[in-house]
C-alpha cells in the first residue's frame, strides 16, 4: 500500500510517498522518510512500543504516539502536525518544556510524611489502591495537553497531566502535602475550575487514563474541604522491614 | 540551559488557610439545577395549562405565579450573566473587577425591569419604576 | 566554543543516572550537579522499558544468600563477587526508598503487601513489579525527585568523548542535538551512565535511539572493560514484521507465570535443552534453544518459534499481564487466546567497564553505574536483576560521588582542544558523498547476528572482524547534509560509529573465550571449561598503535562463595594472559 | 489539516451558543413585555394573543424550546461528569442526551400540532 505522507515541517508542508508494509505504524514511515528520502527531516523517538512518550504528535488531526498508530487504519492519506500548545523546535520536535513547566507547578514530586519509613501496606481493595491504580502509569507524553483546547483559551491552565498527577498525590496517604497542592489545583485561572469537561484528554490518552475523573475529584474535594473540613488522614499500616540495619 | 530549579507555585500559600474554591463554578451548577426546576414551573404554566395570553395575564395577578416568575428571573440572569462572565473572563487577562462591577449592574437592573413588568400586571398599571 | 565547569557531569538519565544525582545532591547539596541526556530526561535508556520488574529479598523465608547463590548460578560463576554481593545486599534498601522516598507504589498482594512474582533462574518469588510495566513507574518517579532538586538537565545533549588523559576523566564533550552546537563540560567527577542496549543485531530489543556511546567512549578514553563477549539475548522478543515493533521484549513474567514455548511443528522443545527447568530455564539457555529450533528450520512463518500463555485463562492473562496484551494487539495478535511467534532478541550487555562496589572506575573522577559497568551479572543476567542494578547502583554510585566529588579536582580545558575534538566528531559535514548510515546499520546488524550472535565459531568470528574493519572505514566516508540542528543523519553516524566500535570488543573477548558460558556459546568449544575458563576477560586501549586494544584475562576471585565445580578454592592469584591487537 | 476536535468539545460550543442565545432571549422576551405595556396601559391582551398565535410564533417557540434543552441537557451530563461518572463513556452519554432531547422537541411539536396546522 502507498501512503501519502504529509509532514508540516517548519519550512512549510513536505509530501512523501511511502511504501507501508504490514504491521508497520507511522513512526516506521519517518524512518523510511528520514532513511531513504529526505535525511534532514526531524522527529524524536525512543522506545518504539509507547513507553516513554517521546513521539507525541498530530496524526491526521488528532494527537497520537507515532509508534501506536497502525498506518493501515489511517488509510493512504496520512498528515503529520507537532504537539499543539508546546514550543515547536523543529518539524516535529517539540520543547517538552512547555508540558513540564506546568508539570512542575504541583510540585509532582511525593513528599512523604514522617511516619513512612517503609513501603505502606495497601490491600488490593483498599480504596487508595484503587484511586491510585487508576491515574498512575502516565508517560507524560503531552498528548493530552495538546488535545486541551482549554489551555488554547487560557494558557496558564495547568492542563490534564498535572491535574492528574496532583490527584494522585492528593490521593497517596503517604503524601504530607495535600493542603499546599490543593492551594495550586483550586487557582482560579490555573485551576481545576477552568476545566470545561471536553474530555479530549480522556479520548487521547495512549494509557487510557481519564484526567477528568480526577480533575472532577480535585474539584469535589475542595468543596468537600471548604463545607466540612480537612479529612482524617489515618496513618497508614507500615509492612515489616525485613533487615534491621535499613 | 533548561535549569529546573525548584518552581514553587504562584500563589501565596500562607495567608489563605483552606484551598480556594470557585464559587461562581459551585452557584453555576445550583443555579443551573434550581433553574431546572423553575424553567419546569414556567413552561407549564405559560404552555400548558391555558395558553391563552389574557388568562396568562390574568394569572400573574396571583401571588403563587408571581413567585414562581420572580424566581426564574433572578435565577437565570445569575446563571446567564455568570455564565457569560465565565466566558469573557477567558479572554481578560487577570482579575477584571470591573467586569464583575458592571455585570452584577446589569443583573440588578435586569431583575428589577423583570419585576417591574410582573407588577405592571399585578396592579393593572403600565409601569412603577420605568 | 561554549564551555562549562560542574562539580559532577552525569552522562545519561536512566534509572542509574537520576538516581545518582538524586543520591549525590541528597549527600552534598552545594555541589553542582550536571545531567545530561541524550533524549528526553527519563524517557530515554533503558530502564524506562523494563517489563517484568526488580528483584528483592523481601520475605523473611527468602534469604539475601539466596539472591547472591542465584545470581552467581545464572552468571556461570565469572561474576564480581563483590559486585554482586552489592547488588543483592542494597536491594532492599532500594526498593524501600523507591517506595516511601521517591513515590513508586508497586504492586500489591491481595493482603497489601508488596506482591513479588516468579521469574525465571531463581529459588524464590522475588520480583517486585508495577504491572507488567514497571520502567515507567520507576522512572516517572525518579525524574519528579530530580525535578523537586537543584539538578541542572541539558536534554538532548549526547557525550561524544571523555576528556581524559589517560588516568584521569575531566569532563566531556558533549553535542547540543538540538541546535547542532558543541559544549565542553569540565567535571570534577564524571559520571557515565549512559546505559548499555547492543543494539548492532538484526534484532534487538532496547530503545532505538540507544547505541552503546557509553562503552565506546570508555575504551577511546582508556578505561578497563571486562566480559564485552557477553551479551544477552532475551528469548521472547516481538516479531512483526517490517515494523520497529520487533524485536521489543515480551517480559519474562509470561515463562515465570507458566507460559509454554513452540516450534512450527508445535513441540515443546524445552524438552530437549532444559528437561528439568523447562521454560523456566535462564535466558541464555532458553534463548539459545529457540535459536537453534529456528536454524534447524523448526520455525514459523517470520523465522520465530511460539510463546503461548493462553492455557493460563485469557482472563488471568489480560489481568496479569496488560501491556504484554496491548503490545501484541497493536500488531494483531492477541496473546490472551493464542500463540504469538517470537524470536531471541539482543538485549542486554553483561560486559562493560571494570568498577569497584563504589562505581570507580580504573581512570580517577570516572564514576560509571548501571549497564555501561560490567561485572555484577557475570555470564548471563538473571531477569529482574537488570533494573535493580541499573537504581542500585545509581544510588551506591550517586553516595560515592557526593562524598567525594568535592576533593576531586577541577581542570578546564584551553579552547583549542576542544575546538580541535569538535571538528573531528563534525568531520561528516566535509565529505561530499558517501554512504548512509542508515544502510551501514543493518549491515552491521546482519553481521553480528550471523558473525557474532548467538552462536559463535572462530572462522565467523575471524570473518567479522576484518567485515567490522572495513565497516568502520567506511564509517568515515558517510556524508551527512542539511541544518545541524536535529540533524538525524549525524545522530545515525555518531550511532554507528560507537556501535562498530563495541562491536570490535565484542568480537576480540568472543575470540579468546574458547568456551562457551552463559550468554557466550561456541559452537567449535560448546563446553563449559571449569578448568581453564573461570576467568574474566578483559580489554583495554592500546597506547602502541591508535584504535589498537589489548586483551588479557585473570581468575575471577571467589572472595564471598566458591561455586560447586571448584572443588578447592584455587589461590587468588593472577594468571595473566596477554594479546595485543 | 484542522485540528480533529473532539465530541465532547462541540459539546461545549453547543453548550456555551445556546447559553447565549437563551440570554439573549431573556432580554428579548422582556422587551417584548414591555413594548406592549409601555403604549397601552390597558393590557388589551387579545391584539397581543393575535400576533403571538400565528404559526410562525409557533416555530420560534419550538426552537428556543429545543435550545433550551440543548443546554439543560448537556448541563446535566456535565453535572453528572462532575461526580467522575460516566466520563469513559462520554461519547454515548453525549449521545443520549441529544437523543433525550430530539424525543422531547418531537413531543412538543405533537403536542402543538394543532396550533400549528389551524
Amino acid at each position: 500500500m502507498t501512503v501519502t505522507v504529509r509532514i508540516a515541517r517548519t519550512s512549510g508542508e513536505q509530501v512523501f510517498a511511502v511504501e507501508s508494509l504490514a504491521q508497520q505504524t507511522v513512526l516506521d514511515a519517518l524512518f523510511y522518510i528520514q532513511n531513504e528520502l529526505d535525511p534532514t527531516v526531524s522527529f524524536r523517538c525512543s522506545c518504539r512500543v509507547g513507553m516513554c512518550g517521546s513521539c507525541g504528535m498530530v496524526i491526521n488531526g488528532k494527537e497520537g504516539l507515532a509508534c501506536r498508530t497502525s498506518l493501515k487504519p489511517l488509510g493512504g492519506d496520512v498528515t503529520l502536525q507537532p504537539l499543539r500548545h508546546v514550543p515547536v523546535i523543529k518539524d516535529l520536535v517539540v520543547d517538552m518544556e512547555g508540558f513540564f513547566s506546568k508539570y512542575r507547578m504541583i510540585e509532582p514530586y511525593l513528599q512523604p510524611r514522617s511516619e513512612i519509613v517503609a513501603p505502606i501496606v495497601a490491600p488490593l481493595d483498599s480504596h487508595i489502591r484503587q484511586e491510585i491504580d487508576l491515574g498512575l502509569e502516565c508517560i507524560s507524553c503531552g498528548l493530552c495537553l495538546s488535545a486541551c483546547d482549554v489551555v488554547g483559551m487560557v494558557p496558564e491552565f495547568l492542563g490534564p497531566a498535572a491535574l492528574n498527577r496532583a490527584y494522585n498525590l492528593i490521593a497517596d496517604v503517604r503524601d504530607d502535602k495535600t493542603e499546599e497542592r490543593l492551594r495550586v489545583v483550586g487557582q482560579s485561572r490555573a485551576g481545576v475550575w477552568q476545566c470545561h469537561t471536553h474530555m479530549s484528554c480522556v479520548e487521547v490518552c495512549p494509557k487510557n487514563i481519564a484526567p477528568t475523573r480526577a480533575i472532577a475529584h480535585l474539584k469535589r474535594t475542595l468543596i468537600r474541604r471548604r463545607v466540612v473540613g480537612p479529612k482524617k488522614r489515618p496513618i497508614p499500616k507500615l509492612q515489616r522491614i525485613l533487615q534491621e540495619e535499613i | 540551559m533548561a535549569t529546573p530549579s525548584p518552581v514553587k507555585p504562584e500563589v501565596s500559600t500562607a495567608r489563605s488557610s483552606t484551598p480556594p474554591v470557585s464559587w461562581a463554578w459551585i452557584l453555576q451548577r445550583f443555579s443551573g439545577l434550581l433553574l431546572l426546576v423553575f424553567l419546569a414551573g414556567h413552561l407549564w404554566v405559560e404552555h400548558f395549562m391555558n395558553a391563552r395570553v389574557d388568562v396568562i395575564a390574568s394569572r400573574l395577578t396571583h401571588g403563587i405565579y408571581d413567585t414562581l416568575d420572580i424566581g426564574l428571573l433572578i435565577v437565570v440572569v445569575y446563571h446567564g450573566l455568570n455564565g457569560l462572565r465565565g466566558i469573557l473572563k477567558e479572554t481578560l487577562e487577570g482579575r477584571a473587577v470591573w467586569l464583575d462591577y458592571t455585570l452584577s449592574c446589569l443583573g440588578i437592573v435586569t431583575v428589577v425591569w423583570g419585576v417591574d413588568i410582573l407588577w405592571a400586571f399585578w396592579y393593572h398599571r403600565p409601569f412603577l419604576i420605568f | 566554543m561554549r564551555t562549562e565547569s560542574v562539580d559532577v557531569l552525569i552522562l545519561g538519565s536512566g534509572g542509574a543516572g537520576l538516581f545518582a544525582a538524586i543520591h549525590a545532591y541528597d549527600m552534598n547539596p552545594r555541589l553542582k550537579i550536571l545531567v545530561v541526556t541524550k533524549g528526553l530526561m527519563g524517557k530515554s535508556g533503558c530502564t524506562r522499558m523494563v517489563q517484568g520488574g526488580f528483584n528483592v529479598v523481601l520475605d523473611p523465608a527468602d534469604s539475601i544468600e539466596r539472591h547472591f547463590s542465584d545470581t552467581l548460578k545464572g552468571g556461570r560463576y565469572i561474576n564480581d563477587q563483590e559486585l554482586t554481593w552489592a547488588l543483592v545486599h542494597d536491594a532492599p534498601a532500594t526498593i524501600h526508598e523507591l517506595e516511601a522516598g521517591v513515590g513508586c507504589f508497586f504492586d500489591r498482594r491481595p493482603d497489601g503487601t508488596i506482591h513479588q512474582k516468579a521469574f525465571a533462574g531463581q529459588s524464590f518469588d522475588r520480583t517486585v513489579h508495577r504491572g507488567d510495566l514497571t520502567g515507567i513507574e520507576i522512572m516517572e518517579r525518579l525524574r519528579d525527585q530530580v525535578l523537586a532538586r537543584n539538578i541542572a538537565v541539558l536534554e538532548e545533549h549526547r557525550a561524544v568523548e571523555l576528556i581524559s588523559d589517560g588516568e584521569r576523566v575531566m569532563g566531556a564533550l558533549v553535542l547540543d542535538i538540538r541546535h547542532g552546537t558543541f559544549l565542553g563540560i569540565t567535571a570534577r567527577a564524571t559520571l557515565l551512565a549512559t546505559g548499555g542496549g547492543p543494539t548492532m543485531y538484526k534484532i534487538a530489543a532496547p530503545s532505538l535511539e540507544k547505541s552503546e556511546d557509553g562503552l565506546a567512549l570508555a575504551f577511546r578514553a582508556g578505561v578497563l572493560m571486562r566480559d564485552m563477549e557477553m551479551v544477552q539475548y532475551h528469548p521472547t522478543g516481538l516479531l512483526a514484521g517490517a515494523g520497529r515493533v520487533t524485536g521489543s521484549v515480551l517480559e519474562e513474567g509470561l515463562r515465570g507465570a507458566g507460559g509454554r514455548l513452540y516450534n512450527a511443528q508445535g513441540e515443546r522443545y524445552m524438552a530437549r535443552y532444559d528437561p528439568e527447568r523447562m521454560e523456566r530455564a535462564t535466558r541464555d539457555v532458553v534463548a539459545r534453544a529457540g535459536y537453534m529450533e529456528i536454524m534447524a528450520g523448526r520455525g514459523g512463518p517470520q523465522g520465530g518459534v511460539f510463546i503461548d500463555v493462553s492455557h493460563l485463562g485469557p482472563e488471568f492473562v489480560r489481568k496479569t499481564f496488560p501491556g504484554m496484551v496491548q503490545r501484541v494487539q497493536d500488531i494483531g495478535f492477541d496473546l490472551a487466546t493464542g500463540p504469538v511467534e517470537v524470536s531471541p532478541t539482543a538485549h542486554f550487555h553483561m560486559g562493560g567497564v571494570a568498577i569497584d562496589p563504589d562505581g570507580h572506575s580504573s581512570l580517577s573522577g570516572l564514576f560509571v553505574a548501571g549497564e555501561d559497568a560490567g561485572g555484577v551479572h557475570g555470564a548471563n543476567r538473571l531477569g529482574g536483576n537488570g533494573v535493580a542494578e541499573s537504581t542500585i547502583y545509581g544510588r551506591r554510585v550517586g553516595d560515592a560521588i557526593g562524598r567525594e566529588a568535592a576533593a576531586l579536582p577541577l581542570n578546564p580545558l584551553p579552547d583549542e582542544k576542544w575546538e580541535l575534538r569538535a571538528r573531528h566528531h563534525a568531520r561528516f559535514w566535509n565529505t561530499a558523498s558517501g554512504d548512509n548510515p542508515a544502510h551501514l546499520l543493518t549491515e552491521l546488524r546482519m553481521l553480528m547476528w550471523e558473525k557474532c550472535g548467538l552462536v559463535r565459531r572462530e572462522k565467523d568470528l575471524l570473518e567479522c572482524r576484518t567485515a567490522l574493519a572495513a565497516l568502520a572505514e567506511r564509517v568515515e566516508q558517510i556524508s551527512v547534509v542539511g541544518a545541524k540542528a536535529y540533524n538525524l543523519r549525524w545522530a545515525d553516524a555518531l550511532n554507528l560509529e560507537s556501535l562498530i566500535q563495541v562491536s570490535q570488543m565484542v568480537t576480540e573477548s568472543a575470540v579468546v573465550r574458547t568456551e562457551s558460558r552463559g550468554s557466550h556459546y561456541r559452537d567449535d568449544f560448546p563446553a563449559e571449561n571449569d578448568e581453564d575458563w573461570l576467568k574474566n576477560v578483559y580489554l583495554q586501549a592500546s597506547d602502541e598503535k591508535p584504535g589498537g586494544m589489548k586483551i588479557f584475562y585473570k581468575d575471577v576471585i571467589f572472595s564471598r562463595e566458591v561455586p560447586p565445580q571448584v572443588r578447592e578454592a584455587k589461590s587468588h592469584e593472577f594468571s595473566q594472559h596477554m594479546v595485543q591487537r | 489539516m484542522p485540528h480533529k476536535h473532539t465530541r465532547g468539545y462541540k459539546a461545549f460550543w453547543a453548550h456555551r451558543v445556546s447559553g447565549l442565545l437563551i440570554l439573549g432571549y431573556l432580554y428579548l422576551h422582556l422587551c417584548l413585555l414591555s413594548a406592549v405595556l409601555l403604549p397601552s396601559g390597558s393590557h388589551d391582551f387579545n391584539a397581543v394573543a393575535k400576533v403571538v398565535e400565528q404559526p410562525i410564533f409557533i416555530v420560534a417557540d419550538l426552537v428556543l424550546f429545543a435550545i433550551i434543552l440543548v443546554h439543560v441537557l448537556n448541563g446535566l451530563r456535565l453535572i453528572v461528569a462532575d461526580f467522575g461518572w460516566m466520563i469513559r463513556e462520554n461519547r454515548f452519554a453525549i449521545w443520549l442526551s441529544m437523543a433525550v432531547g430530539a424525543i422531547m422537541v418531537l413531543i412538543a411539536v405533537l403536542t402543538l400540532m394543532p396550533h400549528l396546522v389551524g
